[in-house]
């Protein structure tokens, strides 16, 4: 598949957009790789299984987030917790060709052999917006119930919720900059969202 | 008249010098009614107006009476005007909130053809035929009429005019989260948020107007030694200056909601000239705020006294009058009388003597309390004449006061004596005492209670501690309104409860205000006296029975609702305080009666013998103040009203002229016109050519699911009405799924990608609805199951290749074998297309030899492009989803939500092969066997044939047991698709029809609703291909 | 009762108003009537005018637990229409209208019942279907039904923004629907009612009932008990409440819908619009306000309030279809207890328990059919037998399938 | 406007949440043996509690997933939530 996605065009669902904003911009990231894992974070196996898997991809030293709203942040990828059974694994876009092999859907699937697993691959289904802006909270405020500052009060922190009708996931490394990570059919709307947000800080 | 009042500095007679909240020296221009006039940087409308000796500004709802300014805030229910012109005209604006700006254009409004003469005035002359409630009894004959009085009616009513043109401004909604939202900055909420601020928690302070300092506006108090205006601008700037505290001017809390969610309405650029409103991002933000606590410190709001023509212009609240004095510099009038039942007033009449105006005073209280009155003695001294024991009887003047006539009470209070007295005055400054302003808590759900003091509601102060209402909405009541009126006892109180409410305790051994007070020390204004002392007089007697003679006691200024009115409201049993409300409309207008309530809950206990508790208040609701319908709908309007969403392959549809339809959220393209085809003959050509050679159809908007897991194959089981157990991994199967009224609610085929491992399709619209049925079935009813659920919509971009040749054109752009032995229909593979990897089903939504390629979405455009090119040979069609409609009814396929509604079942459908009764159980099995459900005289889905082939019937269209002259008719079922087939080149349709599976062959006569009939006759849904021979190419 | 009229009007101006009658009485219970309705609200009131008026039976109390027509006939958005799609429901809602037509006259109390048009529009091809399933089947069943190409729509509310979201492509216009005035509804009732010897007893909550051997004979209230030959429910939001007092259960669930009103402004809007695919009905009333519909939670709850979500999610509506309105502000907002059965029709029936029948159910819509469904279930009641247009209202058709379900068949609302 | 403490995420807005009616209403493993009275029950028939109520929610938004809340449907008060398969709290 590495060599596959060089030979044809790709593209992605804002073709990278950018604009600028007041210390930085609002932009769409390039394509990385992203599972959805699902398993039983009770059990030690799944645990070892997939710390396992990371270590041999060399995104070895992530664990797995136990802790809702929490994500394990390496260089070359994160894992999100999104639920009691499910995490997400995203790569970052420079690591995309080194991982994409060794973190495919299958050669993770394969990993866990027997346990009750899912492994499904969710590149596509996300795409990934990159705000950065010295009022960066204040235009999320615009159109975010949750509350950024306490939620993000402490480094390793990530959220689902909603920004307008778009349900999201953010993660951030510091007050100006975000990540927001949103369905591909949702990614024109949130542009637009925050665009129209950005305009009136 | 008004005109020469005014030079170019905007200095007029009744211009001060200095006032607390303006500038004197930089003049502002504006029009009223077409008149220019000039105002000071700082009034609002209506102090500049006031300024001009301009006292009539409106006409009342009713009786269209001359009404002037009444107020100076938010609690005003005369001065309504038509605020600006076109696109960004505003009906019933506030006079004395709107903040004047350069080139302001104002007119008065519910008059015709203007406010001093206008014609609706007639009204008042037959007033005394349009009681309360007078509508109710007439205008009943004949019955035919009443539309057209209706007409009249509604055109006498309504005050303002709505914009006819779209809003050019923008507006947002914010969230925010705090510890502590002080709402109010006058002494109290200054001093709450000033001691809360010191937690370094979050604290918002929100203030409705222009400026903060509430009642230190023009209150004249001294705090810590300065003047209060000096005092709360170094509060403002202090609490401006800490990190963790918000300020928020122009902000008016509108709406106390549960678990402390408090809504905010910001003005931000109204205040601004007209260029500048044009360039600012946004006119308006609504905040939408969680708040763990909240000092509600909103004031109080001063009631008038319900005296004869107490309506008319210059008849103000005594407050107001010192608010126009001190703040705004202006002196309302040269004469004035003073009439109150408190001693708050006295310091407007110290104010308006200072300032220049010949001031009278007219207490209602008796001699012996005015006389042990503080405040009394320093007015008197200054020099005013005080009538204690004095009523006014009635006010000469109706577009303006010239002169009130005052006669001397009896001992009962009822009724008036001794000579009268006539004072010449233009103002009258009343004080009925005051109502804390108790909105918020109301809201809040928080309970009231009786101050006999006060005269008025307060918060009630003993709440439980498990009081759920207290727990859910927690707040604190501070200052005026918590029933606290001295200043240096609302600086304590704000003080206490800004420590409490951020969870730093009061400094609880020292009681003394001051400590509790942060060691803020203050002291009043001379003459300020309280308005503790107040007089339970209600109805101030006349010279004439109430309601029995010209004039009148109005207690509703909006709308026109008097004494008398609640008088008749009793008199015919509209007693409950919500009947009287509705009957007379007390408190129904834009001020929600901010100033009339309390009084006409007074006048009713009285007429009933009861405590105001006894009658109780009508329900507080949100919003404390109208909050524009923009402000509301924020950034979601226009382009973010709602999400459009697209697919991958969206931006060819566009280069390639698709025309759109709406599925969901979803943009789907519709058809593709070629050259000047209009849609039925692009329609017609895309099914042809489909059918012919192959075409192409982005179905990536179906919905998507991932299922894993050991008991995958079990749990379609359940779900699916047919039999799962058994599918080998490479297959695909259909289902139906059922809620559990045994109807079909979703449908699509699912196939086996490896063991334990299956990939759902769903309808377009229901992916979201499917998606959540599993969930809520493996997370609540059976989490024993191992199976996981992963929607993975957007992951795929979907193309169908449909036709026959189809698999020519596939074989071009992939490996693997597309032959009927090797991948027959109803078969899955994964291979490479067009360069990428794919997962291909043979499944057929035409009836035609089709593959569905399912590529991840960031290859979509390219795969799409790929076998366009590829098709280029084969003149390849791409085609939209009326074709997608046409082609599948050809072949008698349902579409759940057209051919179905939520009452048909699968039997219904003649689906029985796909019900498996020998499975144990499944979603809605049980409900099939109900009697009803399982009865024979159904409705069910057949095909149509009309006997004109041309004849399309329309959809919707119903099938009717037999033809009468004219309706009623009994229909027996109805068409749910129908088109004209090119390829069957006729017209075809499906019905539900009742008992329509047995009745194949019957002829049926459909009766349209221009009175046409159509002959038909019913058959099997299958119009072409009834042999399914396409399928293999 | 002395009756209204321009002249009575006109007299008793001249005499300052002082001779007006008590609309109603309040009087005090008696011991036993032989129908004891349930609730006061418009539904309640008009069963016990037909049962006075029309069945002879004039022994008869209301017991309100507050204050009359405060309950959601007190808190709706008055709209009156008769264009149902089912035959079943068509029945009772033009039986409604056809009394709806004559009421002020019958009442002698104008209930100011404005036949002004109502207009429901369609936004996608789907609702074009639907429009076109209803508006055909309405015809049918002799109701007056009419489709409106876009631009007869925009004829008829020239402010109407047609490009909308989902741009409007048609619409079905009833033009003797309309809006009425809701609380003259209930207050006309009461007085007829009161004229007839009812007695109508507020602040009287019902708090249990009397049963022997599976038959009602009393109920036990706030006020005491009160021997009862038959009893009507209809207390709407609370009928599960009030079931359980009796011992069943029904198909029912409890409701926050709201409602909010803008400031009063001259005459813009002249018919009633209804928008299902952009989620918005608006009117205006006689006195100018815009009356906007919002929608209701999904929790079930007895607090007469409801979300800032749903008033969120009518105003954006409001303004996608009418950016006119922008600058209109909302003067109040409230919330009223509906109670909502599966399939969106009501209940008309006999309970288990015997001589205890139930009118309920008619969640965001029964405004509509208040004279409709007093006059049914005065006649049933009466009679002891479900009148034939309520018969399929039945609580039995829960078990037996038999649904009316106007909401699955056609997704509309009020 | 409710916020709602999600078992898992802890307090969060009601806008992210949606509600699903009653809650311990365990499906019949018997379905066929029943009456059509039974079913209906089943079905159709709901406690509509004014008073306390055990109810489903959904936290949409976030970690979808379902749980049950304890609240007072005469005040709206939220007192407890808790996940499925958990003991209702005492009330
Ligand atoms: C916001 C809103 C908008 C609506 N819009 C429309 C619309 O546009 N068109 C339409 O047709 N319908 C509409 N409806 C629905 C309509 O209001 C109701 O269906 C209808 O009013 C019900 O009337 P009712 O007389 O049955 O109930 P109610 O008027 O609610 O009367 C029931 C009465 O029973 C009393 N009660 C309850 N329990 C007891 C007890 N234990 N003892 C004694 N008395 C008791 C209550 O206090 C109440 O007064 C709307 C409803 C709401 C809330
Ligand atoms: N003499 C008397 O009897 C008497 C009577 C009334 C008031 N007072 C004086 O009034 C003062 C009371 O002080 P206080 O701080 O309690 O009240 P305040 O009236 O000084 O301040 C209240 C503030 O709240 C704001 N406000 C009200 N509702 C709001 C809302 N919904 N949203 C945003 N802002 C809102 C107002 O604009 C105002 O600025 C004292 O100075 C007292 O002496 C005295
Ligand atoms: C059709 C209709 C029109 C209304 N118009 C107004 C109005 O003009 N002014 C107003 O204050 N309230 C208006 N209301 C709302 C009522 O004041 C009140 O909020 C509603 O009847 C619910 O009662 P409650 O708020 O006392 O619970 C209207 C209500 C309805 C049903
Ligand atoms: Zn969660």
């Amino acid at each position: 598949m590495a060599e596959l996605h060089k030979a044809v065009p790709t593209f992605t669902p804002l073709r990278q957009k950018k604009i600028a904003l007041a210390g930085g911009e609002l932009r769409e990231l390039p394509q990385t790789l992203k599972l959805s894992l699902r398993g039983d974070a009770a059990d030690q196996a799944f645990l070892q299984a997939a710390a396992d898997v990371l270590t041999k991809a060399g995104a070895g030293g992530l664990p797995i987030p136990l802790a809702a709203n929490t994500v394990s942040a390496g260089s070359r990828a994160s894992i999100f917790w999104m639920g009691p059974d499910e995490w997400l694994l995203r790569t970052e876009a420079d690591a995309l060709d080194e991982l994409s092999g060794p973190l495919s859907e299958s050669a993770v699937a394969t990993a866990f052999e027997e346990q009750h697993v899912a492994v499904v691959d969710v590149s596509d289904y996300y795409t990934v917006l990159e705000l950065g802006s010295k009022h960066s909270m204040d235009i999320l405020a615009r159109s975010c119930p949750l509350d950024l500052e306490s939620c993000f009060a402490k480094q390793g922190c990530c959220a689902q919720t909603r920004l307008g009708n778009a349900a999201v996931l953010l993660d951030s490394d510091s007050p100006d900059l975000w990540r927001i990570q949103v369905r591909w059919s949702y990614a024109q709307y949130l542009w637009q969202l925050l665009e129209r947000s950005a305009s009136s800080v | 008249m008004n005109q020469h009042l005014s030079d170019k500095s905007g200095k007029t007679e009744l211009r001060l010098a200095k006032g607390n909240g303006v500038d004197t020296g930089v003049a502002v221009s504006f029009t009223y009614d077409g008149v220019s006039y000039q105002g000071v940087k700082g009034d609002t409308l209506a102090s500049a107006l006031i300024a001009n000796g301009v006292r009539l500004v409106g006409r009342s709802f009713k009786y269209h009476r001359p009404r002037g300014i009444f107020t100076a805030g938010p609690e005003e229910p005369n001065a309504l005007v038509q605020l600006g012109e076109g696109a960004r005209t505003e009906p019933n604006t506030r006079a004395t909130q709107v903040e004047l700006f350069d080139g302001l254009v104002a007119h008065s409004q519910n008059c015709f053809p203007s406010v001093k003469y206008d014609i609706g005035a007639v009204n008042s002359l037959v007033s005394r035929f349009l009681p309360a409630g007078f509508y109710y009894k007439t205008f009943m004959w004949p019955a035919s009429m009443w539309m057209t009085y209706e007409k009249f009616i509604r055109r006498a009513a309504g005050l303002g005019k709505s914009p006819q043109q779209q809003d050019p401004d923008k507006y947002e909604q914010l969230h925010a989260h705090c510890e502590v939202l002080v709402v109010g900055a006058g002494p109290s909420g200054l001093a709450a948020a000033k001691s809360a601020a010191a937690s370094g928690k979050r604290i918002i302070l929100m203030d409705e107007q222009s400026e903060m300092g509430g009642s230190l506006l023009w209150n004249g108090a001294t705090i810590e030694g300065k003047p209060g205006v000096e005092w709360a601008r170094q509060q403002v700037a202090e609490l401006k200056a800490m990190p963790n505290v918000r300020v928020v001017a122009r902000c008016t809390v509108t709406s106390y909601l549960d678990h402390n969610f408090i809504a905010a309405a910001e003005r931000i650029s109204d205040h601004l000239p007209l260029s500048e409103q044009e360039r600012a991002p946004i006119r308006q933000r609504f905040w939408k705020i969680r708040a763990a606590q909240v000092v509600v410190a909103a004031g109080s709001i001063e009631r008038p006294l319900l005296f004869a023509d107490n309506d008319r212009p210059g008849v103000m609240l005594s407050a107001a009058v010192r608010t126009y004095i001190n703040r705004y510099a202006v002196l309302p009038a040269q004469e004035m009388v003073v009439f109150c039942n408190n001693d708050s007033a006295y310091a407007t009449a110290l104010d308006a003597k200072r300032a220049g105006a010949a001031v009278t005073v007219v207490d209602l209280r008796s001699s012996e309390v005015v006389n042990a009155s503080a405040a009394a003695t320093l007015v008197r001294d200054a020099g005013v004449e005080i009538l204690a024991g004095c009523a006014i009887a009635g006010i000469n003047g109706k577009q303006q006061i010239r002169s009130v006539i005052v006669q001397h009470l009896s001992g009962d209070k009822r009724s008036l004596s001794g000579e009268p007295r006539e004072i010449s005055c233009q103002v009258v400054a009343v004080s009925g005492g005051w109502n804390p302003t108790v909105h918020l808590h109301s809201q809040a759900r928080g309970k009231l209670e009786f101050n006999n003091d006060l005269q008025a509601f307060v918060a009630a102060g003993n709440v439980s501690a498990s009081d759920e209402i207290a727990l859910m909405n927690p707040h604190l009541m501070s200052g005026a309104c918590n029933g606290e009126f001295d200043i240096a006892a609302c600086l304590a109180d704000g003080w206490s409860k800004g420590l409490q409410a951020a969870g730093s305790s009061a400094d609880s051994s020292s009681d003394s205000s001051e400590a509790n007070a942060g060691g803020i020390t203050a002291s009043a204004a001379e003459a300020d006296g309280l308005c503790s002392k107040v007089a339970a007089l209600w109805t101030v007697p006349t010279t004439h029975e109430i309601g029995q003679g010209s004039r009148k006691h109005f207690h509703d200024l909006q709308n026109d609702v008097t004494v008398a009115d609640i008088h008749l409201a009793a008199r015919e049993g509209y007693q409950s305080v919500e009947h009287l409300k509705r009957y007379t409309t007390t408190g129904m207008g834009t001020d929600q009666g901010k100033t009339s309530n309390v009084v006409a809950l007074a006048v009713m206990a009285e007429l009933r013998g009861t405590g105001i508790p006894e009658v109780g208040t009508t329900t507080f609701r949100p919003p404390y103040t109208p909050v524009t319908f923009g402000a509301v709908a924020g950034q979601y309007t226009g382009e973010l009203f709602l999400q459009e969403r697209t697919t991958a392959m969206q931006p060819w549809h566009v280069a390639n002229g698709a025309v759109f339809e709406d599925v969901g959220d979803w943009k789907r393209p519709w058809y593709f016109p070629r050259g000047d085809e209009d849609m039925h003959a692009a329609v017609q050509r895309e099914c042809l050519m489909v059918r012919q050679s192959v075409g192409l159809l982005d179905a990536s908007t179906l919905g998507k699911i991932d299922i894993r897991g050991r008991d995958s194959a079990e749990f379609l089981n359940m779900i699916y009405t047919n039999a799962w157990l058994k599918l080998a991994p490479g297959k695909c199967r259909y289902g139906l799924m059922l809620n559990e009224h045994g109807m079909v609610f979703d449908d699509g085929v699912t196939t086996c990608i490896a063991p334990n491992h299956y990939h759902m399709t769903t309808t377009t619209g229901g992916a979201a609805r499917v998606m959540g049925w599993l969930e809520e079935w493996l997370q609540t009813e059976w989490p024993e199951k191992q199976v996981y659920c992963t929607s993975v919509t957007e992951q795929w971009a979907v193309t169908a290749v449909n036709g026959p040749n189809a698999r020519k054109l596939l074989s071009k752009v992939t490996d693997v074998p597309l032959d009927n032995e090797q991948f027959p229909h109803m078969s899955y593979m994964s291979a490479t297309v067009a360069g990428v990897p794919a997962r291909i089903f043979r499944i057929s939504f035409t009836g035609e030899l089709s593959y569905e390629i399912n590529v991840p979405a960031r290859y979509g455009l390219h795969v799409w492009e790929s076998l366009v090119e590829a098709g280029d040979e084969y003149d390849v069609c791409v085609y939209g989803t009326e074709a997608m409609h046409v082609l599948r009814a050809e072949k008698g396929f349902i579409i759940v939500g057209q051919d179905t509604d939520g009452t048909v079942t699968p039997y219904d459908l003649g689906m029985d092969w796909i019900v498996n009764n020998t499975k144990a159980d499944f979603l809605g099995k049980r409900s099939l066997s109900r009697s009803d459900t399982s009865k024979p005289d159904r409705r069910q889905l057949v095909g149509i044939l009309t006997d004109e082939p041309e004849t399309v019937l329309p959809e919707g269209a119903h099938l009717v047991s037999a033809v009468l002259e004219k309706p009623p008719m009994p229909t027996e079922g109805h068409i749910t698709s129908s088109y004209f087939s090119p390829n069957a080149e006729r017209s075809i349709a499906m019905a539900l029809v009742t008992r329509g599976l047995s009745r194949k062959g019957e002829k049926v006569t459909a009766q349209l609703m221009d009175g046409r009939t159509v002959s038909a006759t019913i058959v099997d849904p299958v119009f072409i291909d009834a042999k399914g021979e396409h399928l293999n190419g | 009762m002395k009756a209204y009229s321009l002249l009575s009007l006109v007299r008793n101006g001249l005499n300052y108003h002082q001779d007006w009658q008590q609309a109603w009485r309040s009087p005090d219970p008696k011991s036993h009537y032989d129908v004891v309705i349930i609730g006061g609200g418009g539904h309640g009131l008009a069963t016990a005018y037909y049962l006075a008026k029309e069945c002879g039976v004039r022994n008869v109390a209301v017991i309100e637990k507050g204050w009359l027509g405060g309950g959601n006939t007190g808190r709706n958005t008055t709209i009156v229409r008769s264009n149902y799609l089912l035959d079943e429901s068509a029945g009772i809602y033009e039986h409604a209208m056809k009394l709806w037509e004559s009421l002020s006259q019958e009442l002698n109390y104008n209930v100011m019942f404005s036949q002004r048009g109502l207009l429901h529009l369609a936004h996608s091809v789907h609702d074009m279907q639907e429009i076109g399933r209803r508006g055909n089947a309405i015809h049918l069943n002799g109701i007056d039904s009419e489709f409106l190409t876009p631009r007869q729509v925009k004829k008829m509310v020239p402010i109407i923004n047609l490009d909308c979201r989902y741009p409007v492509m048609g619409g079905l216009l009833q033009r003797r629907g309309g809006t009425a005035r809701h609380d003259a509804v209930a207050w006309g009732y009461a007085r007829g009612a009161d004229a007839l010897g009812v007695d109508i007893i507020q602040n009287c909550e019902v708090q249990g009932f009397d049963i022997e051997s599976g038959t009602v004979k009393g109920i036990h209230t706030s006020r005491g008990r009160i021997g009862a030959g038959k009893v009507g429910c209809v207390v709407a939001g609370h009928s599960s409440v009030v079931a359980e007092m009796a011992g069943f259960r029904l198909p029912l669930e409890s409701y926050p819908l709201q409602a909010l009103v803008s400031e009063p402004v001259k005459p813009i809007l002249d018919c009633v619009i209804m928008s299902n695919g952009i989620h918005v009905y608006v009117s205006q009333s006689d006195k100018g306000e815009l009356v906007v519909g919002a929608g209701s939670d999904p929790y079930t709850s007895y607090s007469q309030r409801g979300s800032f979500d749903q008033i969120e999610h009518v105003v954006g509506p409001l303004l996608e279809l009418f950016p006119v309105f922008s600058r209109l502000r909302m003067l109040r907002q409230w919330g009223g207890i509906v109670d909502v059965t599966v399939d969106r029709s009501p209940i008309m029936s006999k309970t288990p328990v015997n001589n205890l029948y139930f009118n309920c159910g008619w969640g965001t819509g029964g405004f509509k059919c208040t004279p409709g469904s007093g006059h049914l279930f005065a006649h049933s009641i009466a009679k002891g037998e479900m009148h034939e247009k309520a018969a399929p209202f039945s609580i039995d058709r829960f078990n037996t399938g038999a649904l009316i379900d106007e909401g699955a068949a056609a997704a509309v609302a009020h | 406007m409710f916020t709602i403490e999600c078992p898992w995420c802890g307090n969060r807005d009601q806008s992210e949440f949606t509600c699903h009616g009653e809650a311990h209403i365990a499906r019949p493993l018997n379905t066929e043996s029943m009456t059509d009275e039974q079913w209906g029950d089943y079905v159709f028939f709901r406690k509509n509690t004014k008073g306390i109520h055990y109810e489903r929610w959904v936290h949409a938004f976030g970690c979808r997933r379902w749980f049950n809340a304890v609240r007072n449907t005469v005040t709206d008060r939220i007192s407890s939530t808790y996940k499925p398969g958990e003991k209702p709290p005492a009330n």
